[in-house]
């Protein structure tokens, strides 16, 4: 299995633990990268928010170089995997439009390969029968609240490929892992990413709602596939604990991070350390790690 | 304050025409929305807006133009496409934010949310630059735009510490390729505006085949 | 001669050229006359209550009436050109208000075509009018009848598809 | 050489006044065939008739032309006159030189112009008319009712008491229907038990009605007056003249399954009865979950039945009957919320639906009439109802409004503060009262039990603790409001039966897009169906209250018995009829026909060389054919024709139109 591989911006930024347990989980299951050369950012909320055109040309650089590659896209940032998804959908029945994008991309683009985000690749593709059988440590006693945020399943018509209010491909993954998972209301609710620099007083509350409902549902963790919730649900945790004074110190899981652990790799190799709430605590209390 | 009346045959065909305008551009049906109030209520941000999303709907059927365009509404919208995903009426109600956002700034409307344009503005900036987003350089531009500069300054500083935020922007080769998407869509909207107050009419992509 | 080897013969007529021929000044006194085909459930209604209620309007249409609109073969239409007749008027019940439920749905689908078939004849189109009047619209069977009668005697009597007896 | 009389009305000066009748007679006399003209102050009168006859006779007039008003008004009359004269009643025709001429055009000129033009396609047309006759049928004096919920029984009850045979064919164990699941009924509140229980014991006792209960209609054939229906009654397993339905055998029966008469709410066994006040009062076994059918063990029932009604082995039987009217009311279904994933029904055990909620409230169901929540039998004190759930959403439901949720509702908000002081929250978008005694109805939820109404859709239900959170707009004040309820009820759309388009194609009627059937006219004809001796009553029509779902059914029963109270059946004579000599037998036709009259058939033809060949024409069934003529257009040969409106007749009057 084989697929051209878009990072994206956050992966080589700020959410780096999350590209480098993606490569050592896509190994472990023999799923194939061949990074997109030379990618550019996909615009994420920014474009879309300025300028319709745009948001389809950022993305479509990046699918007409997959094109060429012959190859599927995966995105593991949620936002990436969207506006991927979008463009595609976009362009897949209007002509007009997919000339247009290719004239201003200066390539051309045919609306032939997929977009998935690795959270789909894994949990569908893949499979949790597949990865249980990797599994080599078994996260046993951790409860974790998966986490799926806006962009993953959202549109229905766009995504499509997991119910877009109670989506569970994530908590399959978790099962297999030997993770608890638990069925908790704010799974699909917003961050509210886009606005975590400009109205962080939006964020922080919605970033405390989620918090709350996961925290009421008994989970000991949260987990994501998305480095915008990550960096919001963790980095501004004590932010949300100092406005609404409140205590959660619920560390903010990647799903590969998890994955990767249960495969038996090295603790100190997947970027805990990174983490504002660092998880390691959690961890060895379950005596996980 | 004074009960405001709006003189709703006072929008004339001109409010006609931006209803038309928006549900074109956003390819889909304006018209459709009864004003169920689902989006709203869907909303995680609608506490914080001015109008409703179920209001900004009311005022394109309406036709009542600055109203939507002047409105918080379309800025805070953080495109999480609840709304879409809930509309009874299948009324994609999130790209009619994206398509009254962009309205908003080719026709020069003043934001009511200068931070958040002013953060659009910069991560872009900073994309049209390299090829990709540069987290600090943006947040750099986007407080020297805001003068913010306190804000933030603890998580800013525990990320360069975790290596979180480069110091450095990473440039793709193809920085000018991406520059050049930046410069055509550019001209393409100029040309747009312009034949637009020309009363030209405009081929809008999203009113083909768009499904 | 049967109706289908007139309308052959007509269609046949029409493979040359097929302009529409050009109008020649009609002769004194010249009336346009006009051919119309009425459901006996709304439409003829609907022309019942034009005379009940007094409308007037000009004494050109003369009226066929017939069980529904989907009853309404093409061909009477087309002899009726060959016969003469100016203009041609299909009425029939609103769609959704057959009386027989769908009869109107096949009419509508059958003029659509049948516009372009004359057309190709070199009947100016605008010599077939299809219209829906319910019973209850007097007022609109007199409108109609009024507007076609004036469109038609601005084009002038219908000479292409006339036989020379 | 026909001969053809042609008599012209003055009507007064309404004709006379406006067209000139001496000109007219003039003109009428030179037209072909025309032997003798007349004119008379009032043609409609009794003297007016009276010459005509006098004339027929005379004159040995085979044709009449009577120019006056529109024939919508007089054609009867003067085919009575006619024919009263020994002439054939369809000889004749009108020219309507009354509303078509002189009540609409002022210049008398033009006016006699177009009155002769008129009198002559008449003239034209009469010449091409042929003696036609009315023919006549017999009729089946029995009807069968498909469906036994309270439009069927209604049905069969009123065509029972004009003393009609009638069978009512239910295909669950017990007749009843939905309205035996709620618990009360609006506007006035009575029990819906009390009111439907009688109806059901008077249906098994009427002795014009036979119930078949278990049993489904398997094929129909035939027509109007003549239908031969092919009924499955299936197993029940119970010899029901041992049965005395004492119940011993489901008290015995060890296989609990959630019972489909209390929605999943309940539990009821392998043999059972589905409600206590089921009728008959016989059980069936469900041989899917019976654990003799399913190991060849247990017969726990027929150990202990005490009458040995018990038969393990019946089989299914098919049943032919004859019948002459049919009506079809099998009703509707509760549509299953599921998709809503937003509302959480099947997530969370407390959010139901309308219908489960009557069950919760009903002194039979589950819980004995106490409202608990299914959760953990909390009694709730906070219930949000959420209106138009399936209705009126393109997305995920049915376009359509369902009619009777905005009413069920209110009576859900009643019942909530009468019976247990429970807080009702409506969220609603429109409330829809349309109804005698129902706007008041409304009125009193939210006056006298303030019932808390919202206009808004929720959007989101979520557990929060023991609370069901309900996020919603509150779209008059235009801000985001929450309601933390302890149950949830979806007021959930009527949607059709899912076997709604299969019986339809049985029975050769039509649905619509939403699988409801289609009444021959929405106005005029609404029990009607576009096949002749079937009729609608109740919401498999369309969604329906229980005084609507009566009243249709009644009416329905009344066409039924008005069609078996006659000995014969008269057909209308103006039908399509085929020329067999030039069918191709495309059948083309066949598709076009709204009443499904037309049918291939096979015939025998001598061809050249005295060889006998088979080939298929089309054929015209006479007692189903309305005689639109739609098929006529629809053939290629021109052998369709529909008499009094032949192709002939019709090229007639263009030509003579035409002059």
């Amino acid at each position: 299995m084989k697929y051209a591989y878009y990072p994206g911006c956050s992966l080589h930024s700020t959410a780096t633990e999350y590209e480098e347990t993606t490569r050592t989980v896509c190994a472990t299951l023999g799923v194939e990268l061949a990074e997109i050369p030379d990618w550019n950012c996909c615009g994420a909320t920014s474009a879309h928010a300025t300028n319709h055109l745009l948001s389809l040309a950022l993305p479509a650089r990046d699918l007409a170089k997959a094109e060429q590659m012959g190859l599927d896209v995966v995105a593991p940032c949620a936002a990436c995997y969207n506006r991927m998804a979008q463009t595609i959908h976009e362009t897949k029945d209007n002509e007009v439009l997919r000339h247009k994008v290719s004239q201003v991309i200066g390539a051309e683009y045919q609306g032939t390969v997929k977009a998935k985000s690795l959270l789909e690749v894994l949990a569908a593709d893949i499979g949790p029968k597949v990865v249980e059988a990797k599994v080599q440590k078994p996260l046993k006693g951790l409860k974790v609240a998966a986490y799926y945020g806006c962009l993953l399943v959202r549109p229905p018509a766009v995504t499509g490929w997991d119910d877009a209010e109670n989506p569970q491909s994530m908590e399959r993954l978790m099962t297999a892992l030997g993770a608890e998972t638990v069925d908790w209301s704010h799974k699909t609710e917003c961050c509210g990413a886009s606005l975590t620099i400009s109205r962080t007083d939006i964020v922080a509350k919605l970033t405390h709602d989620i918090l709350d409902a996961a925290k009421a549902a008994g989970a000991d963790a949260i987990v994501c596939a998305c480095p915008m919730c990550q960096a919001n649900l963790d980095g501004r945790q004590g932010l949300v604990e100092k406005t609404y004074k409140t205590q959660y110190h619920l560390p903010v899981f990647y799903f590969t991070q998890l994955m990767s652990l249960a495969f038996g790799k090295e603790p100190y190799k997947l970027g805990f350390a990174r983490h504002s709430i660092d998880p390691r605590e959690l961890l060895h209390s379950k005596e996980i790690a | 304050m004074e009960m405001e009346v709006l003189n709703l045959t006072a929008v004339g065909p001109a409010g006609a025409a931006f209803a038309a305008q928006v549900g074109a551009e956003a390819g889909t049906d304006v018209f459709s929305c009864y004003q169920c109030g689902k989006c709203s209520a869907g909303c995680p941000i609608s506490y914080a807006m001015d109008y409703q999303p179920r209001q900004i709907m009311r005022l394109v059927q309406l036709g009542l133009k600055d109203e939507a365009l002047k409105s918080s509404t379309i800025w805070l919208c953080a495109s999480c496409a609840t709304c879409t995903t809930r509309c009874p009426r299948e009324v994609e109600i999130a790209t009619v934010m994206d398509t009254l956002r962009a309205m908003a700034r080719r026709e020069g409307y003043p934001y009511k949310e200068r931070n958040i344009a002013a953060f659009h503005r910069a991560f872009l900036n900073a994309v049209a630059g390299g090829g990709r987003a540069y987290e600090l350089g943006m947040i750099l531009s986007y407080k020297m735009a805001t003068f913010e500069l306190i804000k933030d300054i603890d998580l800013g500083l525990t990320w360069l510490r975790q290596g979180k935020l480069k110091f450095f922007p990473e440039r793709i080769h193809g920085a000018a390729a991406v520059r050049d998407i930046f410069d055509k869509v550019r001209e393409i909207e100029r040309k747009e505006v312009a034949a637009q107050r020309e009363g030209r009419p405009v081929a809008h992509e999203g009113t083909e085949g768009h499904s | 001669m049967s109706v289908n080897e007139k309308a052959a013969q007509a269609a046949g007529a029409a493979t040359g050229p097929s302009t529409v021929a050009a109008a020649t000044p009609a002769p004194e006194g010249w009336e346009p006359k006009i051919i119309g085909f009425a459901c006996n459930w709304c439409t003829y209604a609907g022309a019942d209550l034009a005379g009940t209620s007094r409308i007037q309007y000009p004494p050109n249409i003369r009226v066929i009436r017939v069980p529904c609109s989907g009853r309404i073969n093409p061909q009477f239409v087309v002899r009726a050109f060959q016969r003469g007749a100016d203009g041609v008027l299909v009425a029939g019940c609103h769609p959704g208000d057959c009386h027989y439920s769908t009869g109107n749905y096949f009419a509508r689908r059958r003029y659509l075509l049948a516009t372009r078939f004359i057309e190709y004849l070199g009947v100016e189109p605008e010599r077939l009018e299809v219209r829906w009047i319910s019973g209850s619209e007097g007022q609109k069977f007199a409108d109609t009848v009024r507007e076609l009668t004036e469109k038609i005697r601005a084009l002038g009597p219908q000479r292409r598809l006339r036989e020379t007896l | 050489m026909r001969r053809v009389g042609v008599f012209v009305c003055w009507c007064g000066s309404n004709i006379a006044g406006m067209v000139d009748i001496e000109q007219v007679k003039a003109a009428a006399a030179k037209m072909p065939n025309v032997v003798y003209v007349e004119d008379n102050k009032y043609t409609c009168s009794e003297p007016g008739q009276a010459a005509i006859q006098k004339a027929i006779k005379e004159q040995n007039l085979d044709r009449v032309v009577v120019a006056a008003c529109s024939p919508r008004m007089h054609e009867n009359t003067f085919r009575r006159t006619v024919s009263g004269a020994g002439l054939n009643a369809y000889l004749l025709e009108i020219a309507n030189i009354r509303e078509h001429c002189s009540w609409v055009h002022p210049d008398k000129a033009a006016g006699t112009k177009k009155a002769v033009d008129l009198v002559r396609r008449a003239v034209y047309k009469v010449a091409k008319n042929v003696p036609l006759q009315r023919a006549s049928i017999d009729v089946t004096k029995k009807a069968l009712v498909i469906g036994g919920g309270i439009a069927g029984i209604q049905a069969a009850l009123d065509i029972a008491d004009a003393g009609q045979p009638v069978v009512i064919v239910e295909k669950t164990p017990s007749i009843g229907g939905h309205m035996a699941q709620l618990d009360k009924t609006f506007p006035t509140l009575d029990c819906s038990a009390c009111i439907l229980t009688p109806k059901m014991v008077d249906a098994a006792q009427n002795q014009n009605i036979t119930l078949m209960t278990w049993s489904e209609v398997e094929k129909v054939e035939g027509y109007i007056g003549n239908f031969t229906v092919t009924i499955r009654k299936k197993a029940r397993h119970i010899d029901t003249t041992k049965c005395t339905g004492c119940g011993i055998c489901w008290s015995k029966c060890p296989a609990k399954l959630p019972s489909e008469f209390d929605l999943g709410l309940g539990q009821r066994k392998a043999i059972y009865v589905p409600f206590p006040q089921a009728i008959p009062n016989k059980p069936v076994i469900d041989e899917k979950n019976c654990i003799y059918f399913k190991t060849g063990k247990c017969k726990a029932c027929q150990i202990f039945c005490p009458a040995g009604a018990i038969a393990f082995d019946q089989k299914d039987e098919l049943i032919e009957e004859k019948f002459g009217a049919i009506i079809v009311a099998t009703g509707y279904e509760q549509w299953d919320p599921s998709p809503y994933g937003e509302y959480g029904y099947g997530r969370y055990k407390d959010v139901i639906t309308g219908l489960e909620f009557e069950r919760l409230v009903n002194a039979s169901g589950p819980t004995e009439g106490k409202i608990k929540r299914p959760s953990d039998g909390k009694i709730p004190k906070d219930v949000v109802i959420i209106q138009c759930v399936g209705s009126r959403d393109e997305a995920k439901g049915i376009p359509y409004c369902s009619k009777t949720c905005c009413m069920y509702s209110a009576k859900h908000a009643i019942l909530l503060d009468e019976k247990i002081h429970a807080h009702p929250y409506v969220f609603y978008m429109d409330v829809r009262t349309p109804g005698k005694g129902y706007e008041e109805f409304y009125k009193r939820a939210t006056e006298e039990h303030h019932a808390t109404y919202i206009r808004g859709r929720v959007s989101k239900v979520y557990q929060k603790g023991d609370k069901l959170v309900c996020l919603g707009e509150d779209t008059l004040l235009g801000k985001k409001v929450a309601v933390e309820a302890d149950m949830v009820i979806l007021a959930s759309a009527m949607v059709h039966q899912p076997a709604a388009s299969k019986l339809a194609q049985t029975l050769g009627i039509s649905y619509d897009q939403n699988h409801f059937y289609t009444e021959a006219h929405a106005k005029l004809r609404p029990v009607e169906t576009n096949t002749a001796g079937i009729f609608l009553a109740g919401a498999c029509q369309g969604p329906k209250d229980i005084p609507e779902t009566v009243a249709q059914a009644s009416a329905a029963a009344s066409k039924a018995i008005g069609l078996l109270s006659k000995a014969k059946l008269e057909t209308e004579p103006l039908v399509a009829q085929v020329n067999e000599g030039i069918c191709s037998g495309c059948l083309w036709c066949k598709p076009i026909c709204p009443y499904k009259a037309i049918d291939g058939k096979v015939i025998k033809e001598r061809i050249a060389g005295g060889k006998t060949i088979e080939r298929t024409v089309a054929s015209v069934n006479a007692s189903l054919c309305q005689g639109c003529g739609a098929c006529t257009v629809a053939c290629r040969t021109g052998a369709m024709n529909v008499l009094g409106f032949t192709n002939e007749h019709i090229l007639a009057e263009v030509d003579a139109l035409c002059l």
